[in-house]
């Protein structure tokens, strides 16, 4: 793999689409744009980390999140009518109050990067991400240093249990 | 400008982190259910993005091998795909009960 | 200038992609290739879809515009570039208006990765497969907001049942796959995962990677564990043409249940965006299985006629098939009627047959038949695969949507389960057996 | 205008409130719709994909063609009845002739009665062939169509040769034939039917034993023996619900007891035995067309009827087995030069009755499968 080219374009042009795409996902009316903005956030991070060299990842990314469960969301979207809610009130009564939250928690995200911002000396690395899956598997299940063997069977029970719990949730009669 | 130009894993934080305000701004005020479980799913994405960098960051301090922050990332999506199953799981069921998909009108501990 | 020439020149000699030697002019160059070559193809495809379907229909089809239709598909494509651009009032202009190149985006995106020779790819990634499955799946985002966007019921029905088909049979696909990459770490050596990353030992997700490990292990992985390959492939196989909607699975744009699917709405340009998406997406899906399976663009019989002889025999193949398309070409022109009426038309073929043979010739020349020999096995079996798709469409009956289903999760998936958990537990039993009857021989 | 109150239980107004939530989603299907064999309006009423009740709403073709009779003499109504079942057009004509013939109590002589069996059996292939195309295609099955197409073309051939039309052929006269067999009939029909026989094994290999066919057709649009006579189905949609009812031998007409054939039935009154049924039938109408080309009399092919038809006041019911089902003429002279009232009893309507019956709680893609084994007409139906 050779060395990134202009590194800065691509980030922050990524960046802005994430932004502006996380914007909509909050503001639009109708959930279909909404989920189509959602989509393009999504995409645009695969980009970013491919740009982190973490291809597995960003593949992982991409099949799951842009393909799997925006399909899904879009799926239930379309399954309960959207045309009456888009004319209803948009935001709830405590918008102020949510608001004036989000802005605390951003004061403190502020407040923390100015503080710390000399603990994160830059580690600069050059290094060709050929063996980041096979890196990644084995962390997961390796035999050397799979130490999130457990972790990895909780998720995958997790996933089951998901499962069971929506087909439960959304049959009409089981 | 030197700083803008150099991509450290502080701008990936601060994108993070405007990202994650996105998602709390809209959790918090949005009425409709779905569009706040895709506000939950920005939220996740923004806590994806700072393990990454995080994770390349790690990575040169301890060679190539040290991806803890991308197997959690893995794990945050596996949780995200589930959350989003059952999550509108019960929206369907809520929304079957109730025909409206508005929060603030799940007000009521059984109909 | 000298530095141009020499980093244009710079990647001819290198054996990497040019996404892999960081060489831009050669990436764009390849870009432009596989964007006009796809585009080539799908518009073969088309005439020759309609050709052989109409012949397994005793009738004749194309006729009239060229000789023997072949301009036919130049024609289509003017009409429908020029028609009225028809836009439901009711429907949601902006996503109405994107679906289309969502759909076209993430079907040739997809040709990124696809190898057509060791270094005719655009870039290899290290999540080649990983890659080609995710961004293939980005289709079904678009076909489904197409069909919402119309505004209209059988678009939305159309939309919800291709993408409940193309979400199912995507995991059957993955595992098929899956029991592939399984197959690339067994090199008869170790047992998976044994070894530093990157050791010749583990398995890849390369899509150069996977053929690249058919070659060394001497065996094409449809045949590797016999009958798991095969039963791999045959997943596959049915999986593929459920994701791109063709029959037998061509419920989403059953015609005489939903007139024409999520696309029912369009019109003109963008309808045939549509149409560019669905073949290209044929091509992409075949190209995976034959990288996967039929050893990508590695030449037939690479053990029983191997040699530096039988090597020269492959590699006349190119030309010769070319010279044949050409004779083929004069002959039909020979047959032609001798009416004044059909004198551009003869003269017409008997050139397109000419400028077939005089390709044919120039693939002889040595330096030229060993740079495209790989290129045109991968292309000679994904050509197989459409002629495929164009025979299963003239032969079989539609399924219905519950049948659809239970092919997918009940026959498919516990299939591909079943073949999984086999594939791992011979990949861990084949080495000590196998060093075991070595012993005992 | 205004729309009549529809007096089934599908009320059309039932609000569609959401896709997941209504229990019930309300779906018009036709009158233009590629599945719906012209123009027929089929409201389904949904739970999902499942079908809980479906009505047909007919008449986009009404013509009046039981009116006009009444306004035509016997002789000139003659062509009319062949623009109902527009498919198996002979057999409508063979239906209204002898009905008249019965009136009037003429018999046409044996040589126009071989003749009219001969064309009547090749317009059942024909009609057959043609359902089987479109049914295949309703299903998916593109090719088929093509074949039998292909092989419907040289019946419309011999008709062609024979009285000059196609489709509407108007080939029988009331009394008899109008024209003398051509020269080479008997060595066309003969040709035809060694072309055809290796052509229906053709179709059944590209269908019968076809696992995706057998999955879409059997265990579909399950009718019962008595409910089809319960609901006056006839035809092959009865003999495959195992009812041995066919009229050329319950009540036999034209010469039809000379000739030696069988009746399929069924067992399970799927849309798979209807399937088999319809192919067996075009068998033994080829075994009919051979012993009756072998046979043909010489002799006259008309029989003395007056120029000006008046038949006796009086009604006649006659009816014939076309390839759809039970066609009855019920004629009613009032002793003038026009019919007082004439009624088609055609096979197409009755038997479009069964749709709910089969469909319900079948998936929709199982309707269009029905309405192509029903094998109707919208012509008939309408009239």
């Amino acid at each position: 793999m050779s060395p990134p080219v202009a590194t800065p374009f691509f980030f922050y042009l990524l960046a802005v689409t994430m932004l502006i795409g996380g914007v909509l996902v909050v503001t639009r009316k109708n959930a279909v744009h909404c989920a189509l903005a959602l989509i393009t956030t999504l995409l645009a991070q695969a980009g970013l980390y491919l740009m982190l060299y973490a291809p597995f990842v960003a593949g992982v990314q991409i099949i799951l999140y842009a393909g799997g469960i925006m399909v899904l969301f879009l799926f239930v979207i379309m399954l309960i009518s959207i045309e009456r809610t888009e004319k209803e009130r948009q935001f709830n009564k405590q918008w102020l109050i949510g608001i004036a939250a989000a802005a605390a928690l951003g004061g403190l995200f502020i407040a923390v990067y100015t503080k710390g911002k000399a603990l994160f000396p830059e580690g600069r690395l050059t290094y060709a991400e050929a063996g980041n899956t096979q890196a990644l598997a084995d962390l997961l299940y390796g035999p050397h240093s799979g130490m999130y063997m457990f972790a990895f069977e909780i998720a995958s029970l997790l996933l089951l249990v998901a499962i069971i719990g929506a087909v439960v949730m959304a049959k009409k009669r089981i | 400008m030197e700083a803008m130009l150099h991509i450290s894993t502080l701008h990936y934080l601060v994108l993070s982190a405007a990202l994650f305000l996105l998602g709390v701004i809209g959790v918090l005020t949005r009425r409709n259910v779905v569009i706040v479980l895709m506000s939950i799913e920005l939220i996740l994405n923004a806590v994806n993005l700072n393990l990454v960098a995080f994770s390349r960051y790690w990575q040169g301090i301890h060679g190539p091998t040290a991806l803890h922050g991308q197997v959690f990332a893995i794990f945050v999506i596996t949780d995200a795909a589930a959350e989003a199953a059952v999550g509108l799981g019960i929206l369907i069921a809520f929304f079957r009960n109730k025909e409206t998909v508005n929060v603030d009108e799940v007000n009521l501990l059984k109909w | 200038m000298h530095a141009i020439v020499e980093y244009i020149q710079s990647y001819l000699s290198s054996d990497q992609t040019p996404g892999a030697a960081g060489n831009w002019f050669w990436a764009t160059v390849y870009v432009l290739l596989v964007f006009v070559g796809l585009s080539i193809a799908v518009i073969c495809m088309n005439w020759l879809e309609r050709k052989i379907l109409a012949h397994m229909q005793v009738r004749l089809g194309p006729m009239r515009v060229g000789p023997h239709g072949l301009l036919q598909p130049i024609a289509d494509a003017l009409k429908l570039l020029l028609k009225e651009d028809i836009m439901p009032a009711e429907a949601d202009k902006a996503v109405f208006w994107v679906a289309p190149f969502i759909v076209v985006l993430a079907a040739f995106t997809v040709f990124v990765v696809v190898p057509f020779g060791p270094t005719h790819a655009i870039t290899d990634m290290n999540i080649g497969v990983l890659f080609m499955l995710g961004v293939s799946s980005l289709a079904v985002l678009g076909i489904v907001t197409a069909g919402w966007a119309s505004n209209s019921h059988y678009p939305l029905i159309g939309a919800l049942r291709s993408s409940a088909q193309m979400v199912s049979y995507e995991v059957a696909m993955g595992l098929a796959v899956v029991s592939v990459i399984l197959m690339t770490s067994l090199h008869g050596l170790g047992l998976y995962g044994v070894g530093a990353a990157g050791s010749a030992d583990t398995g890849t997700l390369s899509m150069i990677g996977i053929v690249q490990a058919q070659l060394e292990q001497h065996e094409w992985f449809i045949f590797k564990f016999f009958p798991l390959g095969l039963i791999g492939f045959f997943i596959f196989a049915v999986a593929m043409i459920a994701e791109t909607n063709r029959a037998p699975f061509d419920l989403p744009e059953a015609e005489s249940e939903l007139t024409a699917g999520f696309h029912t709405e369009y019109s003109g340009f963008r309808w045939s965006l549509f149409f560019l998406a669905e073949y290209s997406a044929m091509i992409a899906v075949s190209s995976i299985a034959v990288t996967l399976w039929l050893g990508g663009w590695l030449r037939p019989f690479p053990n029983a006629l191997s040699g530096s002889t039988w090597d020269l025999v492959f590699s006349l193949f190119p030309g010769i098939t070319f010279l044949f398309l050409g004779a083929l070409c004069f002959f039909n022109a020979a047959r032609m009627p001798k009416h004044p009426f059909f004198k551009i038309q003869t003269i017409g073929l008997a050139g397109f047959g000419a400028a077939l043979a005089l390709i044919g010739v120039v693939l002889f020349i040595p330096g030229v038949r060993e740079r495209v020999g790989d290129i045109f096995w991968f292309s000679a079996k994904v050509a197989a695969f459409m002629y495929l798709y164009i025979w299963y469409r003239g032969t079989f009956p539609r399924y219905r949507f519950d049948q659809l289903m239970k092919v997918g999760w009940k026959v498919l998936l516990p299939t591909g389960f079943a073949l999984l958990i086999l594939t791992a537990v011979l990949g861990f039993v084949e080495p000590p057996v196998a060093a075991w009857l070595r012993g005992v021989l | 205008m205004t729309e009549p109150k529809t007096l089934s239980p599908l009320d059309l107004d039932t609000p569609d409130k959401t896709h997941l939530d209504a229990n019930e989603l309300v779906i018009n299907m036709g009158p233009q719709h590629p599945a719906t064999h012209g123009v027929l309006r089929v409201i389904l009423r949904l739970d999902g994909e499942k079908v809980l009740g479906l009505e047909c709403v007919i008449g986009y073709l009404h013509r009046g063609v039981e009116k006009i009779a009444e306004n035509r003499t016997y002789t000139m109504f003659n062509p009319y009845v062949d623009r109902m079942d527009y498919v198996a057009a002979v057999s409508n004509g063979l239906g209204y002739c002898e009905a008249v013939e019965k009136l009037l109590s003429v018999e046409a002589p044996p040589r126009a009665q071989y003749i009219r069996v001969i064309l009547t059996e090749l317009n059942r292939i024909a009609s057959h062939q043609l359902w089987l195309g479109t049914h295949a295609l309703d299903i998916g099955a593109i090719t088929p169509l093509f074949y039998t197409f292909r092989d419907r073309e040289e019946i419309l051939k011999i008709f062609e040769k024979y009285c000059g039309a196609r489709l509407t052929t108007h080939a029988f006269r009331i009394g008899g034939l109008q024209y003398e067999a051509y020269d080479g009939f008997e060595r066309d029909v003969k040709t035809f039917v060694n072309f055809v026989k290796p052509k229906i094994d053709e179709y059944e290999e590209l269908l019968t034993t076809n696992r995706i066919w057998l999955e879409r057709t059997k265990g579909v649009g399950v009718i019962s023996g008595k409910d089809c006579i319960a609901l006056g189905v006839t035809g092959p949609v009865l003999r495959a619900s195992g009812v041995k009812w066919d009229l050329r031998k319950a009540q036999p007409y034209a010469n039809y007891k000379n000739f030696d054939f069988e009746i399929p039935t069924g067992a399970n009154g799927d849309t798979y035995d209807r399937y088999i049924v319809r192919m067996i039938e075009m068998r033994q109408s080829l075994r009919i067309i051979e012993q009756a080309v072998d046979g043909i009399p010489e002799g006259p092919i008309m029989a003395k009827v007056p120029k000006v038809m008046k038949p006796p006041v009086g009604e006649i019911y006659h009816s014939i087995e076309a390839p759809k089902g039970e066609l009855g003429y019920f004629i009613v002279s009032d002793g003038s030069t026009q019919p007082y009232r004439v009624r088609v009893r055609p096979p197409s309507f009755v038997n479009l009755q069964a749709l709910d019956l089969m469909c319900r709680g079948q998936l929709v893609a199982d309707v269009i499968a029905v309405i192509g084994t029903l094998d109707i007409v919208l012509g008939e139906v309408d009239r």
